[in-house]
């Protein structure tokens, strides 16, 4: 009985190899258990190898394990890229069609033939999870309501083609699990629990932080947002478009974010490139929009599909000129719900542009988690006006840009009788209109950083203190990758995350960095983005240290253990 | 009240005495006041440009975005607020140099909006510099020798695009224009309306008289069918362009993208999703 | 020697079996053989896309860009260096999405060139978003309700431009692929090919099947005059942009962007300037 | 007898205001002296006040000084800005159809009344040289020739009308500059010397260095060079492109870079936002091309003809993704010519991108300079190929992107036998084929920035040392109001400026900066942006320190004075 196990399901690329991963662990969390999905593929449509990784779990858990138990196979690469991965008593289920070597802890199952006897060789992955089911112990039933329900919208004959399949497998060689069984201790809870990637809950959380218009061009990893919200927009009254390129994206979700609509888009490195002329405009025209970044391997075309963090630079500093924004970096699923729930708030108590950066880890692994909390998105629209409020004004000398003490100026939108006003994104006086006055543009820019000043005093740190000199810091993915090697390494170090980077609250950063002998940055870049960032404006350069990984995966777990272990040397 | 008076913010504005972004600021106004657009009713967003001042001028919600990307921001406006009316402006340059792929997709998009370009045929602005727009042989500071490629005809692209409504029109001839402005804002789906507006300073060439010598009137051909889109190209095609009225109009394409957009503006949506509901979508993550 | 082999890396492709996308390398490998134009001066440039993999397998000279930005880099290579024959090739999504700006504007500017759309009617690389070409109705991952823009028609926007060879063609049909493609090669100008090439595995509407029973062949009209635009502009409107052949070629239209490039190439010019020559120039600035 | 006199001369925009200090600088140039105009401006085309601040000295200068010894003014405007600032024994002369306010100082003459007479009111501004001839005691035949010259390609009759209105205005009251003679102290030496802008320089040092492309999009302060090169180019077999916006004019330089051609565009903030993109794709793709920025304010629109020095974030980190590029910095007109010569030369050695940065005041003041020295312009093609090199390579075997030890991989052209290769801006193996392997991705990424590595041993700190405690430095235009105010100051602290921003050798800054109490950047933008890369790169927080101004106007040379005593308290 083991708390955890790992399993690769791998097969050639557009035959449902990441569906059958995520059906898995969606099975399991049924059951009560936790599950982490780590998908890795190709930048291409059909053929190669594609696969992924799955850890599951009686406890949370928050990246794959790099040891496996099971290896499910459906192609020869998927053997050969793992085999070196699996554990000593680890087992290779692979699909008795493929001519590999035999060895004792592999075992061949019909998978297609049974596949293409009942149904068609596409329902091959049914007879995988069917074998997976046998072995893991997973009853029948539950594999069968699953699957019921999954094609159910398909049409019945494919339906009906999987059950059978399903059946047919279930019943083979009865005996097999009692040779190879891998069983997992009992969940702690039986319930079930939602299984979701980053992308999804980023969706989610724009949906019910009242987010009704997005814009977007579509672009690996962050497709499914606009696909999720382009589907259940309709009902509740809002609307998604597909539009020309990522330029119109911005500038239309600026449109309708001036126009009174929480609005969004969502993109990813190439994306952002040209996405840094508008979202400077939302800056100096203090529009609220909310710009989500799926980062994936740069510079330029890079590798799509690959995982990196090194957009932290041009989020930060890009776009010419000075103007304020505000950059949110979630670690989890649940914190891409939460906090894209707070980037709608903070975009329009702000009236700026506010980046919710996350990345292809993030965005795309499939995880059991908590169900997320209901309570912990409440919509405030910040200064927004109602028209009762302008009632008193004269028309016509409504101060859009009233110079305030916090920077903040209570904002009309187009409809709105006494609230009449110009906007320009030439530097203006307090009425909107362009001004060449240099007191004038003094004023103006302090006033727009000075709403950033009410926000540094905002906790943004997480810390798991474990009594240690060294502090660990990860952002994005990998700090669910830090958490379980801190974890595994006994708790020798502290560890946290960065919640909110910009603006970076660096007397609160300051204090805590005080205590530490080190901190070492864990990053998926080569410029040491963050470290630079944190460096920058915390100064203490020389206790601040980077790790980084640049090669298009994440970090292991072992990686971080090792380096953990480094430094107690 | 006097009409310019209604939608004037009283600012003067910087353009040269004589230019003719003048006169089509004032159609726009008249327009909107035959229209009874109420002022908070009415947006007005431009470009950059010495046309992209226009929006400085109007005593309406007004906005001066970035150079070439006006349309998406307009259209952003109206998808956020069916019951807006929303005017987009622009230059020649903004919106057939810079902006030339938002231009076609806003015409293929179809949205309820208007978008009306100060042609002048050259950079105003930057201090004459060539536009798509200007002629073979044209010299400006970029073009010293005379600008050597075929120019773009705005009239011809925009049906290529699939506009609904076009017209091409003069500051010269301000009650064609209000007309044309007043239909363009009637017409439900995009209206686009090409105004050939002299550029006194930069433009030696396409001047007042030259336009006026040149630019064949479409509303003196009796014949002539404004639902006819075969016709409508030749004619453009015939005159290269030059010519002013209505040119083209469909009243039979539908604009779905704003379909999908139900009786009440997303801006006045219910913001707050109840609890059941929100299980439900959790719901679907198991 | 094979003329696929003579111009193959010989990589095997990444497209899925099927894919229409095939047999337009094949087309230009074959092209490019029957003008025996020599490998090192072939320049194969190509966007991002399933379409942008192209230029990967071609042994001459190529690049594999940035999305919708192909043509602005086909053409500085050849305005580098005219003695290069520059292919450029993209999707549709990259050539009339993103990158719509350049494509017109490399059509008025009209270099000698060949661009070449892969033009699928979805992003297949994103695996299965619509496209501006997808038709009203289609129904993907972005529009789940069904496309709900009018689709542009590549043809149609092409001879608005100015473009001074418009060919359309058909994976399916490669000797006629490759006979346009030779022609568009051959005309001294911007040449356009658009080839319907199916994406096997997210257009399950526009399939091999589809384009044969809809595309009209232009060839089999024996009155028909490559050299008449109105005729194009109409057989294309009648057609809905549905008819393939050498739809419109223009020979007497220079280039004269290129020609303010002399006898030898950019990229052969003697660099350094005398130093006679300088001090002629410092002395403008006294 | 002064040793410099001020002089500012104003009047409506559109009238010819600034071409007429440009004519007075040019005209005491021929005499020997040095002279330095600063304009204000405004983004509109005719109306509204414009003027030109000259100073002329008989040393060289670098800066205008700020007390005004005469006001030319051609509207009431100019006066009612420059007032304050005149000396006491400083004079006003201006055009009698002005109703100004009669006072001891100020003399009204006839320029627009002579202009009228004699040719057409916009003359009077050739009216206006004559009258300042006068004071000046600049003789007659060299304000005559010069004018004679000037106007001679716009028609006989503009030129004899011109003329004649300034025989007219010499003959005026003869007396008059016996009463108001400002005299300058005689010139060191009596040679004429150049009279240049910034933008100037970078197009002349482009086409001696070789450059034969430029692709661009107008937008000020940037114009100039596209409008000299346009003009030039066909003389020397290159060719200008005026195209669609700044994105096809990024990719179209690289295209031309890539097929061999020396080329570059230029442009300002909102184009460099546009391009991002493309200017990361030169890092990947490793193709030599050089941007110029010339810096105005923003952000976004901002104020299009204002100073400002606010880009140096997004050049220094923007665009998506890790990749090299480099980063010149003049801060003199001498220098834009020579650094746009090595930028050519950088650009081809180490295949990137090269940015030259300069801003609105260096791209526009015009100014007397010191003859440009042939010699510091060598072409040097780095590793390009030559087809005899490729002989021994199998046709298909080139690798493009060799791993080379220092990381630059020689480099063939289209064109070239034996040479053909792909470049793809997918992560690429040494072939230049997309490749998704990990072990590749990190040699290629080590590779790329390897190449930064030689340059970082280069020298870019220029010092002039006072033996102070104090370091002030400066970028740009900047540097010569720094180094006008420390000599007024009576050198009391040292001084420079940095040359190459990125790579930034933080070695050898390091090791100066450790000799000094404080560094003081002084800089034109709000977030102290050059001040932050520094304190990022190393280290020494608290040493740093940024003096900062970011309301649209230069330093004034008795804004750093201040400063500058202020480190003494
Ligand atoms: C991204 C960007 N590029 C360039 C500019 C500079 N610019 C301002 S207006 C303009 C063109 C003006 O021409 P047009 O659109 O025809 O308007 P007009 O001034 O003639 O009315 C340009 C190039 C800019 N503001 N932004
Ligand atoms: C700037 C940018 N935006 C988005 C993407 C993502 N992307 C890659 S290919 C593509 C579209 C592909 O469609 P198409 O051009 O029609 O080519 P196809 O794959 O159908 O051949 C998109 C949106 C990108 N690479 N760069
Ligand atoms: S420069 Fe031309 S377009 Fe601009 S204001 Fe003057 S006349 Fe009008
Ligand atoms: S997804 Fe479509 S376009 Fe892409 S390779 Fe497959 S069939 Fe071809
Ligand atoms: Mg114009
Ligand atoms: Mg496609």
């Amino acid at each position: 009985m083991k708390d955890s196990l790992t399993i690769v399901i791998g097969g050639i690329q557009g035959e449902g190899i990441v569906s059958t991963g995520v059906d898995l662990i969606k099975i399991l969390s049924r059951l009560g258990y936790y599950g982490f999905g780590s998908r890795r593929f190709s930048s291409r449509i059909k053929g190669g190898n594609t696969n992924i990784q799955v850890t599951i779990s009686t406890r949370k858990i928050t990246a794959v394990e790099d040891k496996i138990d099971i290896i499910l196979a459906l192609d020869k690469d998927t053997i050969a890229c793992y085999r070196e991965e699996l554990k000593e008593d680890g087992i290779i289920l692979y699909d008795n069609l493929l001519t590999i070597e035999e060895t004792e802890n592999a075992e061949a199952l019909p998978m297609t033939e049974i596949a293409k006897r009942k149904g068609s060789p596409i329902m091959k992955t049914t007879a995988a999870l069917a074998f997976l089911g046998k072995v893991l112990d997973i009853p029948s039933e539950i594999l069968g309501n699953f699957l019921d329900n999954r094609f159910g919208h398909k049409g019945e004959k494919i339906q009906s083609d999987n059950m059978a399949v399903l059946e047919e497998a279930l019943i083979y060689e009865e005996g097999i699990h009692e040779r190879i069984r891998k069983s997992l201790a009992s969940p702690m809870k039986k319930i079930s629990r939602p299984v979701m990637i980053g992308n999804e809950a980023i969706a989610l959380g724009a949906l019910m932080a009242g987010c009704r218009f997005m814009a977007a061009y579509p672009i690996t990893p962050a497709s499914e947002i606009m696909e999720f919200l382009g589907a259940v927009f309709p009902k509740y009254g809002g609307s998604m478009l597909q539009v020309e390129d990522e330029i119109a994206a911005i500038n239309m979700a600026m449109g309708a974010g001036y126009a009174g609509v929480r609005s969004m888009t969502a993109t990813s490195g190439p994306g952002i490139s040209l996405m840094t002329e508008g979202i400077g405009m939302a800056g100096m025209a203090e529009i609220p929009v909310v710009i989500v970044d799926c980062q994936r391997v740069g510079p330029s075309t890079g590798m799509p599909t690959k995982h990196e963090q090194s957009d932290l630079f041009t989020l930060y500093y890009g776009g010419h000129g000075d103007y304020p924004a505000i950059i949110l970096t979630p670690s989890t699923v649940e914190e891409c719900f939460e906090d894209t729930g707070r980037a709608f708030n903070l975009a329009e108590k702000y009236q700026c542009p506010v980046i919710l950066v996350s990345d292809l880890m993030l965005s795309l692994s499939p995880q059991t988690i908590d169900p997320l909390d209901y309570e912990k998105i409440k919509i405030d629209r910040g200064s927004l006006l109602k028209e009762k409020d302008l009632e008193s004004i004269v028309d016509g000398k409504y101060k859009r840009f009233t110079l305030t003490e916090e920077g903040i100026s209570p904002r009309s939108i187009p409809g709105m009788k006494n609230g009449i006003h110009h906007v320009t994104n030439v530097e203006h006086t307090e009425n909107g209109l362009p001004t060449e006055d240099s007191e004038i543009r003094k004023q103006m820019m302090e006033k727009r950083f000075r709403k950033m000043e009410l926000l540094k005093k905002e906790n943004t740190l997480k810390v798991i203190e474990n009594d240690s000199d060294f502090l660990f810091i990860a952002i994005g993915s990998t700090f669910g990758v830090l958490k379980e090697a801190v974890e595994a390494s006994g708790n020798k170090v502290d560890f946290g995350s960065i919640r909110m980077l910009k603006p970076l609250p660096a007397e609160e950063l300051s204090c805590t960095f005080e205590k530490y002998k080190k901190i070492i940055v864990i990053e998926n870049n080569f410029s040491q983005q963050l470290t630079a960032i944190l460096k920058e404006k915390i100064g203490k350069s020389d206790k601040i240290e980077a790790f980084t990984k640049y090669d298009g995966t994440p970090f292991t777990i072992t990686e971080i253990i090792e380096k953990i272990g480094g430094m107690e040397a | 009240m006097n009409p310019v008076k209604k939608y004037s913010n009283n600012i003067q504005p910087n353009w040269c005495p004589g230019c003719g972004h003048f006169s089509i600021l004032r159609g726009i106004q008249v327009a909107a006041d035959q229209l009874r657009i109420p002022n908070e009713q009415l947006v007005v967003a431009s470009g950059i440009g010495c046309s992209g001042r226009l929006s400085g001028y109007m005593h309406s919600y007004s906005f001066h975005g970035i150079h070439g990307r006006i349309l998406p921001f307009a259209q952003g406006v109206k998808l956020a607020n069916k019951d807006l009316a929303v005017i987009a402006v622009g230059g020649d340059g903004d919106g057939f140099a810079i902006g030339t792929n938002h231009t076609l997709h806003a015409m293929r998009r179809n949205l309820n909006i208007t978008y009306i370009v100060l042609n002048n045929q050259v950079y105003g602005l930057t201090k004459g510099h060539t536009s798509p727009l200007s002629e073979i042989g044209f010299v400006t500071k970029s073009t010293p020798a005379g600008a050597a490629d075929l120019p773009l005809k705005p009239g011809i692209i925009s049906l290529a695009a699939g506009v609904t409504y076009l017209a091409q029109s003069f500051s010269g001839d301000q009650d064609q224009m209000i007309d044309l402005i007043i239909k363009g804002i009637q017409h439900q789906g995009f209206s686009f309306i090409n105004v050939f507006s002299p550029c006194i300073t930069f433009n030696k060439t396409n001047t007042y008289q030259w336009y006026r010598e040149n630019l064949k009137d479409i509303e003196e051909d009796k014949d002539y069918d404004v639902n006819n889109l075969q016709q409508a190209m030749s004619k453009l095609i015939e005159t290269d362009g030059l010519c002013k009225g209505l040119i083209y109009q469909n009243t039979h394409v539908e604009n779905p993208s704003q379909h999908t957009i139900k009786e009440t503006s997303l801006a006045q949506q219910e913001l707050n999703i109840p609890e059941e509901e929100f299980q439900y979508l959790m719901k679907q993550f198991q």
